[in-house]
């Protein structure tokens, strides 16, 4: 089973696990990331009032389910589910969800690490910053995520 | 064929999506054509260490050829997730 | 924010996992494991129907508690909960979760399968196992367990 | 001091809790008095490596001294999660 989809509403992460729970697995991991309010390492003094989410609408939902895809073949998974919000999320709001089924914990906890490591450089999003100050900065990317997901060689 | 652009590239340019010039046979030659404009495309362009391209969806380095490709974009590194 | 509970009843991981990312986290790491109904590879042709949740109630609920806040203070933790259910649960039944809430993923993860690679070795539950033919038996401790746990050292 | 039994070292012992025998130092001094007893006793508790020991609900080491504690419990690897 794998789902892949790209929304601006809110997601139901416990339906998410409830449906890879029914896969016939022994284990489920999933991680969910949030919109933080001191959101740029680079400004610490600006708090994050929200984050503004643009995507490549032609290759998002196709990038996702390959990543899921790729993720189940190598993790002998029997389902996969990454969800990714777009337009404009407050702090608190969840981001992203990925989450990943399989027989055993290892493979489960492996690929839903493998999912977000690998979501963060290679699926055509990227963040804005609107900061309470009205002021609005692009978010750099980290070398610590390219250095991340380049371990999953 | 088309050109896309997104986040700080779609805005320096002022321009979501445009028609590429013909005769050119790489997305690094792509570039050169671009920045010759001048202003937003000189600007954002500048710096292709900064910069991400897809060929029809699937990401290429700058010395992919175009080939038959329909749509190429042009971006920065991701931030998603 | 720390939740240590031990119960019958099932458990509502999406709650859980809205709760955590109320604590100002920027990431939400969770794991559910579930009864499989091949569950024992000592005997791959007897299909479990059930298995039966037996702990040591004196110390279950101060293990999980104790479990969850060396995970807080190991991965600077915003939240982390632990839920494991006794009892007789059917196939396909969740059995535990185990989440945790930090400001970068990267902790939400591991702390998530400390969590649960520690709760496997450290927390007085045992599992008997009903198999379809109507046999039970108790479910053997298994090295690669113990290998595990010992990794997070 | 109280001793308590779980999963299949309470089930061939056929009893939950017990009350211990005085003027007995560590835990593994224990095991021998209560195999002694024989029947259950003794083909529960025959293999050590096949047994773990709390007291007072830590887990401890079969040399642990008993001291003052209240409760011993003794029981197979854990096998939950």
């Amino acid at each position: 089973m794998i789902e892949a989809r790209v929304q601006t509403a809110r997601f139901d992460a416990g339906a998410a696990m409830d449906a890879l729970a029914g896969t016939g697995a022994g284990a489920v991991a999933s991680f969910i990331g949030i919109v933080r309010a001191d959101g740029d390492i680079a400004y610490p003094d600006r708090r994050v009032t929200a984050l503004e989410l643009e995507q490549y609408p032609a290759m998002t939902e196709a990038a996702l389910r390959g990543l899921a895809q790729t993720a189940t073949a190598r993790f002998a998974l029997s389902g996969a589910i990454v969800i990714h919000r777009i337009g404009r999320l407050e702090a608190g709001e969840p981001i992203v969800l990925a989450a990943a089924a399989a027989p055993h914990r290892a493979h489960a906890l492996d690929a839903c690490a493998f999912l977000i490591d690998r979501l963060k450089t290679g699926a055509p999003f990227w963040k804005k910053q609107h900061f309470a100050d009205g002021s609005a900065k692009w978010v750099e990317a980290k070398d610590s995520d390219e250095a991340r997901a380049a371990g999953w060689q | 064929m088309k050109i896309v652009y997104f986040a700080w590239v779609r805005e320096q340019i002022g321009c979501d999506a445009e028609t590429a010039p013909d005769g050119v046979s790489t997305v690094a030659e792509m570039l050169v054509m671009l920045r010759a404009r001048g202003g937003g495309h000189a600007a954002a362009l500048a710096d292709e260490s900064r910069l991400r391209f897809a060929l029809d969806q699937l990401m290429v380095k700058s010395d992919a050829k175009l080939g038959h490709a329909q749509e190429l974009a042009i971006f920065p590194p991701v931030t998603g997730g």
